[in-house]
């Protein structure tokens, strides 16, 4: 009773951040949703009938089908190479011995803060010259580098939760540094990685900008996709898109949020 | 029980009793600095097969340092640690094969009990059946045979340094370093812990270095203890002789505690045996050390001083006054001042129910024989 | 020397990544800036000679003054609308005895991993219904939404970063909640107040999709308007205008790395 | 010194020695429980003005959770605690009035140990001035007045433990609550601080409410202890009545160490002597309290016992051979086996310069008197 009083104050900011929330993200879902449902061809609020037809119209479309492939064809091995490298670069700054460890972890969170569209407009002219724009690997390795930063700060915080004395423990057990990483470390960052891993799916799935960039209407990812539909015409099949979209991604940050509650939790103190 | 432990089912090393020597710890003018700063002077110890060997000091002593470089966690600057004769100091950690209880045990959360015991043996290419009977005798020597499945998690404090202790031992290392592995634990566990260890090591064979800052449990528990300070060994010795011989203030006021009375001047001597000036009148019949010069303190402890109306033949006797009385756990601590002087003295002795506490301001006379009347030197 | 043993796999790890970063993010650089001091009109690489006529043209575009002039106007309440609730969501959820705050936590992330695509389709609709598409409000929430999870992550881990004691001992001392919160937590947590509300301007500075569908020709930002003159054509004042949107934020994360240098750090302890 | 402390310059709120009445803390049927888990049984305790008054116990007894709903951080679940006749339940803990000392100190980082003294006085709409002068004399009592603009991290963990004091001290109130204050030090600092902390409260008047898991610390400062056991309040008294007239085999070994001989049987008794049968032929006279009925065990305190081959006019004589010695700071602990039975008994004696440790296996004669043979009831 008496001991939360002082978070009182922080208590109304966050209904307030709530209602902003609501307002932001959920009111934007209220309209798509009906809207994807519509018996009509005209994007029309509230929609005049119920409908399936743009699922159907959604399902059926080849250039979808071929997108959703791409869009996991990009993100599976962007996000396994982001978490390959976001979790080395982790553990090499966090319990590594690093001179100027702070400003290569600034370095690190770069790719996430840094413009899409910087990184867009100069690996164009790369790729082109490379021959390798619109190809797999150009897009892929995009993703990569701009899905590291997840990876990085969730593995961090994972390392950082606990103290490095069980890897001491480990090594004076008789574990090389492979063993140690591969039976101490690994095991107790697993859930971090796995969540990093998932994040930077997630953000592989959705991103746009290096997207229309640097794919190809071959390698184009559901959400460039999307865009060109938009630029052409609004019909209620990218509602329904949209739609399928904003599923797979709950779903994705919901399987995160389900691994991080079973992971390890720090012994919670007794009471008294 | 003690038997048991020492006829183990599975051959030990050495079978038989007595259990295996423990390994001859060496280190030759170890040092180490971070840049200008140096926590670690040259220091040279040797310690002695199946020694238990504490190391105390302050913190910032730099007693840590020098087990993190025995366990090969820090790389010293200078100096060499030899091992049974062999210099380790460029051995990784992980090849140096001395068993390590850490403060706050370090059990693995994610393997079971079992599986943080077998873990060494595992590293150690052991096979799952060797394993098995390996893991089993000494979760018995711990007493928790049962408790093999558990996650760490589910166990007492106690019980998990029991597990660790187990896991730091079950491959039989010659040398078992151990980080103030008793700091987590409460009082009372941590006074049965003590024997547990003590008995756990002799069953073992094994030398042991221990690093805390609890004098008491270093008192108890060691065979030998190094005093640090600043960087350096202060004093190196049995429990018993760093209490009665204190070479400096700082070890004699470190270890249990001491009236030390400034030396003002020296009124005679003969031999060992000084008459030392402390007040205006006051001539203490002391003790001077061998071999020793300074001498800036007289060193008394306060089990040796009696306190009471009368006290027959004995060295050393003031007139003095009650300054608090204090009742401490089993016995009474007075603090007197003697008469004339502002030279505040401790006494303690043994409580019993039918002692009257002297009331404060109370007139007394307190005496102390010659031999517990220590001439120490400063710093 | 053997201390960090087990980190030389790491190492290696940080090493590839590091040649990553270099590929992808200072390359691109590295093409931009020779072209944006080309002395052609064409984008041709290697420029055939030096002149700085396309940063008078940027600086003399009153189009790049004018969505300069919007970034800031959007940017510095969007970061500071972000950092004011950022700032109570963060202490409400880590301080505070509130229930579920493992999903609330989850919530507060979301709009960073969320599609800005899906905003984007859903708010649009919304906005023209109320007449305020186009308009610096529109956008300006917009914005402040998507920032807010920056400025909740660095005040959450600078929240984290000491034990609630402090607030404690504060209200044994007579400090209602307040008071705790002026002169014992803000004090505690204002380097991570400093370095969200960078983030979050910098983010908003940079930030595009959402500029896309929400702002009009009047309120466009620079990205916006980086990306109209992609459509339109390619000159090099588009890499001239690149390189000085990327110096600005490239300033201001220093900035931010600069604020965390002087911040609280934790008490070292030490080494015996 | 003292005389200057109970007469500064400023007046207090009652000028003059004696120094102000610290309040009366009464709990009445205090408890808490989070959903099916209790934490605190109904606790009911009364806490004198001026008093010194320790909790200890494990942790998970109960302690935290009590100084909590005493401070205002728990809100309890029932009962009522009346500080001076008022209940202060619902007040908020930043209207209670309370001083209170944290483990780790919780200094403010960001101000300096002056402007951390003269928060809870500027929270209190103390005009600049008098505050300066308060900030001063309390800096004095502490003895860090040239300290003022350090910043508390370039203090020493003892200098910020004193700064953590002055401020929880410098408003004047009439309570002071610490959650183990010294247990971020060092053994030997933790010694010089109780010493500190209580000349201080002698100075200031107040209550005190220590919690602590450190019995010999509890037993030392406090005037009254309670010990609590698995939420409820065990045993209240003085160090002195715990120690020697302990409720229950859990006070009696919680506090001190102690010899616990199983009672078998009754042989006889007569008032408040008993006799009890311990073994095959071993009887032991014992003292049993008054009005208490099972007797359980024998209690007999390590100092308590004496040993050597003869004892003259002993209550209890027993044939016994050593099991193991062990010298410790300033006396020497042995434990002997009584012949014709599996019992161990524990004794320590006073050590000095001129005692030879018996060796194991040696037999001895162990004896002590009727009035150190408490029966102590299980539990």
């Amino acid at each position: 009773m008496t001991a939360s009083a002082p978070w009182r104050v922080a208590d109304t900011g966050i209904l307030a951040f709530a209602i902003l929330i609501l307002i932001y993200l959920v009111m934007p879902t209220l309209v798509i949703v009906p809207l994807s449902f519509s018996s009509e061809t005209f994007l029309s609020f509230p929609p005049p009938g119920f409908s399936l037809r743009w699922y159907e119209a959604f399902a059926e479309s080849l250039d979808y089908r071929m997108a959703i492939l791409n869009s996991v064809m990009i993100g599976l091995p962007a996000a396994l190479l982001a978490t390959v490298f976001g979790t080395l670069a982790a553990i090499a700054l966090v319990r590594g011995d690093i001179p100027g460890r702070r400003l290569l972890a600034a370095l690190m969170i770069a790719p996430l803060i840094l413009p899409q569209i910087i990184l867009a407009i100069g690996l164009f002219p790369i790729m082109v010259r490379l021959g390798i724009i619109g190809s797999y690997p150009g897009i892929l390795f995009g993703h990569a580098v701009v899905c590291m930063p997840l990876v990085f700060i969730t593995v961090a915080a994972s390392l950082r939760s606990y103290a490095p004395t069980y890897e001491l423990a480990a090594m004076t057990l008789g574990a090389n540094p492979w063993n140690t990483f591969r039976y101490v470390t690994f095991p107790m960052i697993r859930v971090g990685v796995l969540v990093g891993f998932i994040f930077a799916f997630t953000f592989s799935f959705d991103e746009l900008i290096l997207a229309i960039f640097l794919t190809s209407p071959e390698t184009r990812t559901v959400p460039r996709l999307l865009w060109e539909h938009l630029s052409y015409q609004m019909t209620p099949v990218i509602a329904a898109a949209t739609v399928v979209l904003l599923l797979i991604t709950l779903s994705l940050l919901m399987l995160a949020a389900v691994a991080g509650r079973f992971g390890p939790r720090k012994a919670k103190e007794a009471v008294s | 029980m003690n038997a048991q432990l020492m006829a183990p089912q599975v051959p030990m090393q050495t079978p038989g009793t007595p259990a295996r020597r423990g390994a001859v710890v060496d280190f030759r003018g170890v040092t180490k600095d971070y840049g200008a700063l140096t926590v670690l002077q040259p220091t040279s110890l040797r310690i002695e097969a199946g020694e238990f060997f504490a190391i105390i000091g302050p913190s910032g002593s730099g007693k840590s340092t020098l087990l993190g470089i025995t366990a090969g966690f820090v790389a010293p600057s200078g100096g060499s640690i030899n091992v049974d004769g062999v210099d380790v100091v460029a051995t990784p950690p992980y090849h140096r094969n001395f068993g390590m209880v850490f403060q706050n045990y370090a059990l693995f959360p994610h393997m079971t009990v079992a599986e943080n015991i077998a873990f060494p043996l595992r590293m150690r290419g052991c096979r799952k059946p060797e394993m098995a009977t390996k893991v089993q005798r000494v979760l018995e020597m711990v007493r928790l045979s049962g408790f093999g499945d558990r996650k760490p998690a589910q166990l007492s404090g106690g019980q998990q340094q029991r597990v660790a202790l187990a896991r730091a031992a079950v491959y039989d290392p010659l040398l078992l370093l151990m980080d103030e592995p008793l700091g987590a634990l409460d009082k009372n566990l941590r006074e049965e812990m003590q024997e547990e260890i003590k008995r756990f090591q002799e069953a073992l064979g094994a030398t042991v270095i221990y690093v805390t800052h609890d004098q008491h449990e270093a008192a108890y528990m060691a065979d030998r203890i190094a005093i640090m300070r600043g960087g350096t060994l202060e004093q190196i010795g049995s429990p018993r002789q760093l209490y009665e011989q204190p070479e400096s203030i700082f070890v004699a006021s470190f270890l249990g505690e001491a009236s030390l009375l400034p030396v003002l001047g020296i009124a005679g001597s003969r031999g060992s045996e000084v008459s030392v000036r402390i007040g205006d009148g006051l001539v203490v019949e002391a003790t001077a050390p061998q071999g020793r010069g300074s001498a800036d303190v007289v060193c008394v402890r306060p089990e040796a001083v009696a306190i009471s109306a009368q006290l027959p033949r004995m060295d050393n006797r003031f007139a003095a006054q009650v300054e608090d009385a204090v009742y401490t756990t089993g016995s009474i601590r007075y603090r007197v001042r003697l008469d004339g002087s502002d030279l505040l003295l401790t006494v303690r002795i043994p409580s019993a129910p039918d002692i009257v506490l002297l009331e404060k301001g109370q007139k007394v006379t307190v005496g102390w024989s010659r031999r517990d009347a220590l001439l120490v030197a400063g710093s």
